[in-house]
Parts: C-alpha cells; structure tokens; sequence
C-alpha cells in the first residue's frame, strides 16, 4: 500500500475529523469538565467548523501553503490550549512540507514529528505530562519504528494509530503536571486527558481514511 | 439553559459591542475582539486579557489609570496570539508594553506567542504572571497556581505606576510587587453553564459546596456542606494566612462574588472577614465588594487579601476611571 | 438553601455591618437600619429606603451626590416608621428633607406615617413617590404602578440637584420631573429564595421565563418560552415604548440585573436594546448596565428608560461618589 | 357567660396566636408567594415571636399601655404592610382602652373598631379591596349587631369568629385593589388573601380562647 497526501486528499481528512469531533460533543466535554474546564470540545469543534467553511480556499492551496492557513485558522479560532498549540504544530508542519504538493509515508512521518516538537516546545512539555501529547507522541514513536522495520504502509499505519490509541488511554492514570488537570487534588488521575482524546481521534481518522482509499 | 443570548457562538463579539454602547470612550476591534482606549496616552502599555465569562474582567478595566487594551479570547478560552497582538498594538505608544497574565498555560502559550510577534514589529513587552489562588500548590514543576481575582489588583496597582509615567522596568516591578504581595482563595455553590455547551461543566448537592474551585469550573479541593458565612469566612481566610504571613500589616481586600452570588451576601461574608483580620492584627486599608472576576453565572466568591506598602497604598488610592472600577 | 448568611434573622444587620466595613466614610445606626454619611452637608436631605433584597439599593447610593441616608426593611418589607424618622433626622440639616418613595402601599404607609412622626419634631418633610413599572397598569383606582430600577436615576438627579444648593421645593420638581420621565420594563428567568423562608416563591419551568415580573417575586403579566436577547430587547422596549414617547429625544439607559444574571448578558442586552433605539430615532445619551436594583439572587434584568433635557443631562453628567453608583 | 380580659390574659391569647401563626408557616408563606413577595408568614411570625420575648414586660404593663407597646414592637420589628397596619391598629386600640384594666364585650367590640378604623385610615383602604380588612370588617359588623340582639357573650363571639371566617374565604374572588396582589394580570383573582388570614387566624384564636377559659 501506498501512501499520497495531497490539498484535495487532506481536505477530505479534515472534512471526516470535522464530523468524528462533532458527534463526540457529549464524552469529551464531559472529560474536560471533569478535569478541566468543560471547554475542549467546543474549542475543538469550533475550529474544524471553520477549516469547514474555508474548504474552497484551503483544498486550492498547495500542501505547505495550507497547513499554514490551516495553522492560523486553528490559532485564531480556536484559542485557549489547544488552538496555540495545534496552531504551531501546523506552521511547523508547513515549514517541514515546505513546497512539496504531496506528503509520502515519510514525509507524513516528518510532519507529525514536527507537529509533536512544536506542541512540546509551545506547551513546554513532555510525554507524561497528561496532555494530547500522550497520545501523538507513542503514535510517532511506532511510526518511525515501524518505518524503520521496513513494515508496509498499512502495517505502519496501524502502529501509528494503536500508538495513539495505547497513548491516549496511558493519559488515565497519569498525574497531570499541564493543562487544567493539574489543579485538581487528584491530579486527574483516574480520567483520561481529553485533548489525548481528540488527538487520537485525528489519528485514528487519519488512518482509516488513508486506509481505506 | 436560561440565558440572555443569541447564538452561543458570538457572545463574546456581541457582549463586546455591548460594551463600546454603553461606554463610548472605549473602541472594539472586532474580529480580534480588543477593547482600547479610544483616546491614547503616552506612557507604558498595559495589556490583559483571558478567556471570556470573567466579566467585567477584563474589557471593563480599561480607562484611565488602568488598562490600555484588553483582549477577549471565547468563553474560558484563552485569546489566540493574533488578537493579543492587536491589544499589544493598540495599548503601544511608544514606550513598550506589560502583559499581565494570569496563570494558566493556555494564556501563557497565546501571550508569550504574542510577545513573540510583537518583539518582530520591534516593540518592547515585557509580561507577568499573575499566580495568587492559594487553593492550588505552589509548583516549580507544573503550571503552579492559577491567577483568579487578586489579578484585579495587579491590574490598578500597576495601571497607576504607568500613569505617574513609569518605565517599562519600574511599572513591572510594581506589578511584580502586586503579584508576590497577594493570595486568594474562593469556593463555589452552584455551578455555571458554557453558552457553547449548553449544560453544567459540573455538579453540586443540595447542600454541597465546593472550596478552592477556580474561575472556570475547575474542580476545587475539598467538597462540603454548605457552610455559614463565619464559617466560610474562617475556611477562605486560613488558607490565605497560612500561605502568607499578613500579620501586623495593612491590607488591600477584595471580597468577589462569582457572578450570581448576590452583594448581601458579599457584604455578609465581608463582615466576617473583617472581624477575623482584625482579631490577626491585619488592619483593613481599603476594602472592594463586588463582582470583579466572575465565572458566568456561577455561585460562589472568592476573598483576596493585598499587603500593603507606602508605596502601594498610594497606587491603590490613585485615581481610575473605568467602567468596573472608579477610584 | 445555598446562601452566604448566618441566621437568617440577622441578614440585614450583617449586611449593613459589612457595608459600613467597606465603605468607612458611611455610619450605620443599628436597631433602626439606617446608613447614613458620617460628614453631613448644609442642603437638602435626601432619604430613600425600602426593604432590604435590593442591593445595592438602597445604603449603595448614599454619598455625595446622591442620598443622605437610606433606610433598610427586613427583606421585602418596607421599614418601619421608627426606623424611616432615623433616616430623616440624619439627613436632616435644617434645610428639609425629601422622601424618595417607591409605590408599594407598605413603603407609602410606613414613610407617611414617618413624615407625620418627622413633622412633629418640626423637620420639614417632603415626598415623591417613584412608579416607573410599566409591567402594571397605571391606576388612580387601586395602588397602580410599582417603582423599581428606575428610582436609582431618581436619586441620581434629585441628588445633583440638592448637591447645587438647591431648595426642597426644587429638589422635589426634580424628583417629579425624573418620575415623569421614567419607564421601566423587566423579566425574570429564575426566582429567588427569602432567608426567612428558604424556598423559591415561584417556579419557572426548565425553559420558562416571566415577564413583567416584579423585583418582589410578585408575578408578572405573561410567562412565556425562553426567548433571544433580541427578542426580549423588542418585548420590554414595546411595553416601554408603548406607554410613553421617547421618540425624537435623548434618554439615560440602564440595563438592570436582578441580581444572578451575569454582566455578559446584560452587555449583550444592552447591544439589542441600543439598536432597537437607533432605530426609533431615540438617542442613548448616557448607558447604565449592571446590577442596581435586584432582587436577590433572581436571575432577570429590567431595562430603564429617563428622558432627558438639558436640565436633566447636566444634573445626570454631575459628580457622585456613592458604594455603588460613582459619576 | 361574661368576658373579662386583662394583660395577663391578653398575653396567654399572644401566645395562643404565636403558636398558631408558626404552624401556619407553609401555607400562608405559599398564599403570599402567589399574589405577593411571600414574606407576610415570616413578618407575622417574627412580630408574634417578638411579643413573646417581651412577655416579662408586656404582662406587667396595664392593659392600654400593654396595647401601646404591642403596637410599637410590631410596626418596628415586623415593617412591611402588615407592621404598620398592626401598629396603627394597635395604638388607636390603646387609645380606647384608656386606663381601663379589663376589656368585657362592649370594650372588645369598641377595641376591634378601632382597629378596624386604624387599619382602614392608614391603609387607604375599604372593605373589598382584598386586604385583611376583608376579615376584620365583617367580624366586627357581626360582633356588633349580636351585642344589639343582645345575643349572649359565647354567641356573640361565635358570631365575631364566623364573620372572620366568612370574610376571609370571600377575599378569594375579590379582585385586589390594594397590597401586592393588584399587580397580577388577574389582580389575585382564585387566591385568598394571606393578611386576611391571619387577621382571621387571631380573631379565631381570640375566639377560642375566650371560650376555653
Ligand atoms: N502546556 C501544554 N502542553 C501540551 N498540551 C497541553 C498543555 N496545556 C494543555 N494541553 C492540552 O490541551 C487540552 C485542553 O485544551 P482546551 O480545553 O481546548 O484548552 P484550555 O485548557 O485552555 O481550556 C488538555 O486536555 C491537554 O491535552
Ligand atoms: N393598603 C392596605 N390596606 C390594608 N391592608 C393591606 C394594605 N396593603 C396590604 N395589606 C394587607 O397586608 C398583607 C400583606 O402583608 P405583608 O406581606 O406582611 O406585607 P408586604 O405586602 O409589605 O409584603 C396583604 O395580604 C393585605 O392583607
Ligand atoms: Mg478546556
Ligand atoms: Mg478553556
Ligand atoms: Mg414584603
Ligand atoms: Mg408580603
């Protein structure tokens, strides 16, 4: 299996992560509200709103061009946490794109390392700090692993989906040391970290899409 | 869900321009959603902002011998970099800029990014992070203490150190004065509603209330029984006392209802604290009650104690003109 | 129950107790509840009371240039007459004092039969009674209109105009002429609880609100479906409107809470309410959004409309300096 | 059967009332909630409960001055509607008695018309306007045409308590022209006045008491 990303095709995947976060209004409120402040699906859903609404601009832009649109779109929407920090993650991503039309397994590869190094810097965090972080982090890991084996695409798609997933659910009994967690006595431990939640769901949406085309 | 508004989604822009009706000395720039000063003043700027929900913080801050601009993210979501900017923007004149923050990460990552961009066009900011709710650990490790309403204080403290003109420099060391000489404590008796999400982020008993729970529903640290204001005004003041030795000094008090706790109530409780400071000897300079930093239609207070110096006694007394705030 | 109290017999004299705390340049007399200002002026006097569940109203708006003293009721109920011949003599200074009443029977009995006991003692007394409620009908027949918000811009200009020096004669036409002039219209989303009684008065279901409701929990003229902020901007402007023709003038504005409804609500209020005004022609000169006149822990709003003259403009414009209300 | 009343027994019927005015918490608390603010249980009560700690001193008053300083600890502590009306009434009442040591029937009657006229003058009010005079009116006309008929003292008191009674249920349909009820779109309309029944509450009570003993 063979893997080619480009403006039309990531539209599409944005355009499935749209829907995935809107039907999940009810769990990862309830998660934020639990640990947090009830707010990161409505962050989350407002921001995959707008890429909606800017589709006939985004899917005309070249790769880069649009991650970067992408970026500040998120960033200026979005707000809060989760809108700076996938906010840099996607000017970074344009950075490593930079004027390539199509993204190949490796460079998907290099695009989320370069993702995850700037939610880490921006966030001034690491794994196992309970943050989305937890579940982008195992995915890349696997990923690169799995590359480096020489696994087929598929193969190294499900590792770098399972690597979410397993990473995500990790964040339940993690202490939170950011995010609005870590005010609690409990440190949040007990629930899992909703923006892990949301990553894992751009993953996972990732996957089966590339997956089935 | 019971609330006076339109579509959820634009609460913020229409509160805004709710704003600017009712105080035309102010400018909206929507889009970015700032609110500055319509007629400028040559002296450090004074920026800060947050999510939205805290009303009147922070838009209603801005005026004369306090904030310059303020910069409105959505509801309890911290404003993007891009509208941060636009605030540093419209508070500069010239002789830099202060970014008050209150400490959360998601404030500190869209302010810092903002600092960023900002320091590009070449103006100077500098920032300080508000930390002052006792309900949370003090930590080098994680994020650390939340700001709640003790930012109120920062806001006027340093709002008067830049309008005797002030530098950059001398207005931030006020301001850091401010932070270090100040502890809160709140808690909470019903919760409140995200306009975008329609039901409580949380829930109480009957009788249930909830001590040290933040600004934006953050759960608290201990869940009790409700509690009579003596009681209450012995919980919140233990705390504060304990983290901070206020002892023999004069103080700044601020006593903060969360937006629909009801100003009997605040002044009841203010009773109360009073009676406890001067038993430990603090002496009550100036006392604020009202509703400064809200959290939407939640039910609660918080109580705010400032130490006192000459010098910050007399920015507390300066004169202000803002729409929250007349001094 | 969730309320910040003691015992529920104590809410008003703690209350006071708290105010006094806050606001030092205010005396409190306790046993007849009445606030008043410690440095007493050469005019006027002016005294406005009722019963306590309003706050700010009414100790809020003593000081400079508004009242002389106000008079607190238990909770909803008007003050005696004991009490209301305090607040008279300490407004007293020679130059007679005016009665700012609402019309309420129990308020105009017990401050009728204050003035009689005033009178008495040769302090010349003066009454206006405020019934700025266009929710009831107008009525020589029976009680007729209640007072509400709309007194807050009655002391505001009676008290300008004592501040000039003025006689009690004028201070009245004043009074009268701010009557006049004024319309009030407000709903209610939730209902509040007496202390004394410790349930809510009335039950408005999970998407009921009540408009026309009174700041007693007395019902309103029409319960109804939630409604947006634009439509309830249309409904209480209609009634406004309907009863008195601001069309063509300038008019003072407060969008009023009553009590738990959040600043961010009424801002957004307030940005329909000014558009439906531009709209007939009527031009906001002056706009007060906040909570003035409440009703405990009521969630609602009234909107208040005060059509001005060049006379009443500069008397809104003038200098006050009160808990509540500064200009 | 004669009637005789002195302080000492006026406050053991004080005391009969604040007993009756106590239990009656929920309902006249509701019947106010409906067509007023709810609060006229909780002045009436706080008033009665006020009477009691004064006994000590009420009871070694004479009857007049006792009547003079019930009326002022009412009108001061209860405020509202009800404490002036009261207060008002009280003190005419006083008025009446004079320095007389005991009230017979001829004296309770002119006491309770005395009243009635207080709270009517200061009240601006008439019978019909679906106030507590709507109970103390008819209880004092039927007072007075039984001592006319020369009904005998335990007759006469029935007949006093029934026109109480009569009148408070007419204040149902009534239509309020005064107290808060005239605000509502029906004017209260299908609700009985709460002042009228605890007017009525104490004129049962007097009733009762006067019987017993
Ligand atoms: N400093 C940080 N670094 C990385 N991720 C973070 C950081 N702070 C918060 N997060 C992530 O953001 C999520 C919360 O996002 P959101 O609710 O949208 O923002 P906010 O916390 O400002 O309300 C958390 O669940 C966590 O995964
Ligand atoms: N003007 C009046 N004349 C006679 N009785 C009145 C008048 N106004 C009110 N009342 C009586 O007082 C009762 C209400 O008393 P209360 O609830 O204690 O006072 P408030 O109406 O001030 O809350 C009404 O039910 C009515 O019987
Ligand atoms: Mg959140
Ligand atoms: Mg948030
Ligand atoms: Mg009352
Ligand atoms: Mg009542």
């Amino acid at each position: 299996m063979e893997i080619r990303i480009n403006s039309q095709n990531y539209m599409e995947y944005i355009e499935l992560v749209a829907k995935k976060i809107e039907a999940s209004k009810d769990y990862v409120s309830e998660l934020d509200s639990i640990t947090g402040d009830g707010d990161h699906w409505a962050n989350m859903n407002m921001g995959f709103q707008k890429l909606l609404e800017s589709k006939q601009e985004l899917v005309a832009m070249r790769l880069g061009q649009m991650f970067q649109k992408i970026g500040m779109l998120i960033m200026s929407t979005v707000g809060g946490s989760s809108g700076v920090l996938y906010g840099s993650a996607y000017l970074k991503a344009a950075k490593t794109i930079g004027d390539k039309t199509e993204m190949d397994i490796h460079l998907l590869r290099d695009v989320l390392e370069a993702e995850l190094n700037a939610i880490m810097e921006r966030g001034n965090a690491k794994p196992g700090y309970k943050t989305m972080i937890d579940a982008l982090y195992p995915a890349v890991i696997r990923l690169k692993e799995a590359i480096e084996k020489g696994l087929d695409g598929h193969e190294a798609l499900q590792e770098l989906k399972q690597g979410a997933i397993d990473g995500m659910n990790s964040t339940k009994d993690m202490e939170a040391i950011r995010g609005r967690a870590c005010y609690q006595a409990n440190k949040g431990v007990g629930h899992i970290d909703p923006g892990a939640v949301t990553m894992c769901y751009q993953i996972e949406t990732l996957v089966e899409y590339l997956c089935k085309s | 869900m019971k609330k006076i508004i339109n579509n959820p989604n634009n609460v913020v822009t229409e509160m805004l321009q709710g704003i600017v009706k009712a105080n035309p000395q102010l400018e909206y720039f929507s889009g970015v959603e700032v609110i500055a000063k319509r007629v400028k003043e040559k002296k450090v700027g004074l920026v800060s902002g947050g999510g939205s929900g805290h009303e009147p913080a922070h838009a209603g801050y801005v005026g004369k011998g306090m904030l310059d601009a303020a910069v409105a993210g959505n509801v309890f979501a911290s404003p993007s970099p891009d509208r941060v900017l636009k605030g540093i923007q419209e508070a500069n004149s010239g002789e830099g800029v202060l970014l008050i923050i209150k400490n959360y990460s998601g404030d500190i990552m869209n302010f810092d990014m903002a600092k960023e961009l900002a320091e590009m066009e070449d103006i100077r900011v500098e920032s300080v992070v508000v930390k002052d709710d006792v309900a949370v650990e003090d930590s080098t490790h994680s994020t650390g203490r939340r700001g709640i309403a003790g930012t109120v204080f920062v806001h006027k403290l340093a709002g008067a150190k830049a309008t005797t003109g002030a530098s950059l420099d001398e207005v931030k060391r006020v301001a850091e004065k401010a932070i270090t000489n100040t502890r809160s404590m709140g808690m909470a008796m019903a919760p409140c509603i995200l306009p975008g999400v329609g039901k409580a982020g949380f829930e109480l008993g009957e009788n249930q209330i909830e001590i040290g729970m933040g600004i934006h529903g953050e759960p608290g640290v201990q869940r009790t029984t409700v509690k009579t204001a003596v009681e209450l005004a012995e919980i919140l003041c233990e705390k504060i006392l304990a983290d901070y030795d206020f002892t023999g000094s004069e103080v700044g008090l601020m006593v903060n209802g969360l937006g629909a706790t009801p100003l009997m109530e605040l002044y009841i409780l203010n009773n109360e604290i009073e009676k406890i400071l001067m038993e430990k000897n603090i002496r009550v300079y100036r006392t604020f009650v009202g509703n400064y930093m809200t959290s939407l239609e939640m039910a609660g207070c918080s109580v705010t104690l400032l130490k006192l110096d000459d010098e910050l006694k007399e920015l507390l007394d300066a004169p202000c003109d803002t729409p929250a705030m007349k001094v």
